[in-house]
């Protein structure tokens, strides 16, 4: 794979500073009263806000905004985009604030025929009484493809308990990660073996001479440790809780 | 399929904690505007357009300690380290006042400026806190952009993304968890079948009847279960009590005998 | 701009990419024995073991499919219009087949100045060392509006100048950050930690072996950063200082 230059995307910075700005300015009143109620408790006489501290300010209540025409079909697009089900043409319209509805319509029409026109890998359809944008059908190998090669590291909450408890207690028994848990982690720990998490570490000489686990190689990758040292000790946490 | 704001995994490990500490106490929060003794420091010296390369120690050592006092009269604990750098600024006047010892001082302190550290300490401290306001700033915009969430392939036990601290937190949790099941277990084990009897004997010597679900729905466990069983059992051979069932699969109420009162009264007393 | 770690930046998973091949192979034979292994051992509670056995294939059974030329574009924006977390360029490669690295990359900027192009409501970005779709700040109102959302709770100042020294001096221990920040800074660590901002890096090798912390990838993704040379240099902040 090459390596590609950074400088050539924009830097959200340079490109949002406006949009920041006029966020920054909504907000500001209400935290300079604020800061300015504490200056004057104290028995300092001039009142000069600091920049970084008048930055710092709550949020504003929502106000009723209205989509401007221009802005239609960018919101529409925003809107759906973010929604997990189809959204009803009056739901959008309500989204959108006082519309015309029939401008709206327009826009979302316009805003289909666009997707075709482009050859988007994504559709805007109506569907279930509502609009929706979707990927197109003929892509669904890649997305497939993409959905399988997410990071192993990405656990359910009983798998990472299991993992939590193996990691600090090996080499461990199943009987004894049960013992902790309180829980049968059986299936937990099949989970784990099948993601390469964890893996054998021989067996206990006890009575029925159960298999022991360990954490693996592949565990210290996923969890960016050099060696299991690296691995934060409660101590470590006690000394932040204080 | 979940909608989320930036891409944070939707599941319990975000609800560990609440927000974050500014929610503790918001008047002391308020008067802790100043981060610290540095970022108090950097106020008075701005606040009177002072040259942070020659600060009037005497003046603003003064004022320093005016705003710890204010902290104390309005009984806000003080942290230590705001009494550290009243140390240290104290330490400092002094020195600047004293001429320096020739005999005692080594050659390169007689040209030191004995503000120097702390300088430097403001100047570094300064540079930081307008990179939090740039983070600040970024955090803004980027709070503003929204990203679909993941696809949930199994909406009841989600996947996430963890790292070690969520290992060690979660492993903590199971850790607190054991104890208190363990804990539990201790204190049902206490419960003895002198001890359940008692404790039916009182329900009973304050209201006369009771209703014997009530009285199984206080055990824990499957013993105690058992226990509460036995004790009535116990409790209608002693004729302490008459079991009552008005209707078929009606509810069961325990009364006790008329001429049992006096000596329970008499029990309830000794107790 | 000065250089802030970048080999923080990578994520684990692009890190130790080789070292994972490697290892891959090696603790596939091991995991496979493993699993059988402990099927055998648990008292086959479960009701459908094979399925979830089969379930775990090795990447290598990928058939592969290739994007054609044509195709690059509308896939790359269907996967990224699934993916919930920015795709590295090389992962999107990979997804793509056997494809020239090259037109790969030629065709995500060409889809991201579409975006910009046709005044689309989303955007296109590379944030976190990956390829992302987002809807545009402007928009933030119509969002929040149908997703009901309150703006996320800011980080109190504190926590944002803590994290200002994590991100500049990384990997840095607790005591490190007490020294500039001239106050204990262990509340606003574990913050930073809940909301995974952070995370240990080691420990450093001192007397007590006191833990190491910088930023993380959601650090990059929530601050719209590409990586940490993204960050301006901290001398800069001198002049804005004084």
């Amino acid at each position: 794979m090459s390596n590609h230059h950074p400088e050539e995307v924009e830097t959200p910075t340079n490109k949002y500073a406006e949009i920041f700005a006029r966020l920054a300015a909504e907000e500001k009143a209400e935290a300079e009263s604020e800061i300015s109620n504490l200056k004057s408790e104290m028995d300092a006489v001039e009142t000069e806000p600091e920049s970084s501290i008048s930055n710092f300010k709550p949020d504003l209540d929502e106000v009723e905004i209205t989509a401007s025409l221009g802005e239609l079909k960018p919101a529409i697009e925003a809107v759906l985009f973010v929604a997990d089900e189809p959204v009803p043409f009056n739901q959008l319209c309500k989204i959108l604030g006082d519309v015309n509805s029939a401008d709206a319509y327009a826009a979302i029409v316009e805003l289909m025929s666009d997707y075709e026109a482009r050859n988007s890998g994504l559709e805007l359809r109506e569907i279930a009484g509502g609009w929706r944008i979707s990927t197109r059908p003929q892509h669904h190998e890649f997305i497939r493809k993409y959905l399988k090669s997410k990071p192993s590291a990405r656990l359910s909450l009983p798998a990472l308990e299991t993992l939590a408890v193996i990691a600090y207690k090996q080499p461990v028994t199943v009987p004894e990660v049960l013992e902790i848990r309180g829980v049968s982690s059986s299936s937990a720990i099949k989970t784990l073996l099948e993601k390469r998490l964890i893996v054998t570490k021989g067996r206990k000489e006890t009575v029925g001479r159960p298999m022991l686990y360990g954490t693996s190689k592949e565990f210290l990758i996923q969890f960016g440790l050099r060696d299991l040292n690296e691995l934060p000790s409660i101590e470590d946490f006690e000394e932040l809780a204080s | 399929m979940a909608k989320s704001k930036p891409t944070t995994p939707t599941t319990a490990l975000e609800d560990f904690k609440p927000d974050d500490e500014t929610s503790r106490d918001d008047y002391k929060v308020k008067l802790e505007a100043f981060e610290g003794p540095l970022d108090l420091l950097l106020y008075l010296i701005k606040k009177d357009e002072i040259d942070i390369y020659d600060i009037p120690i005497a003046r603003i050592t003064k004022q320093y300690l005016e705003y710890v006092q204010l902290l104390e009269t309005l009984n806000i604990e003080v942290a230590g380290d705001f009494l550290v750098m009243a140390a240290t600024l104290i330490y400092i006047k002094s020195k600047m006042l004293l001429p320096p010892d020739p005999k005692t001082a080594g050659e390169a302190d007689l040209n030191e400026d004995p503000r120097a550290e702390l300088i430097e300490q403001l100047l570094e401290y300064q540079k930081f806190k307008s990179a939090a306001n740039m983070l600040y700033e970024k955090a803004h915009v980027e709070g503003a952009c929204y990203t679909r969430g993941a696809l949930a392939t199994d909406k009841a036990n989600p996947e996430v993304t963890a790292t070690v601290v969520d290992l060690l937190r979660i492993f903590k949790d199971i850790l607190d968890r054991a104890k208190a099941v363990q804990e539990m277990e201790i204190q049902r084990e206490e419960m003895s079948m002198s001890e359940k009897l008692t404790q039916i004997r009182t329900l009973l010597a304050a209201r006369k009847e009771i209703n014997v679900r009530e009285v199984f729905e206080l055990a824990a466990s499957k013993r105690e279960l058992i226990l509460t069983f036995l004790a009535f059992l116990e409790l209608v051979k002693e004729s302490y009590l008459i079991l009552i069932q008005s209707q078929l699969f009606g509810e069961i109420i325990a009364r006790a005998r008329e001429h049992a009162a006096p000596i329970l009264e008499e029990l309830a007393v000794s107790e």
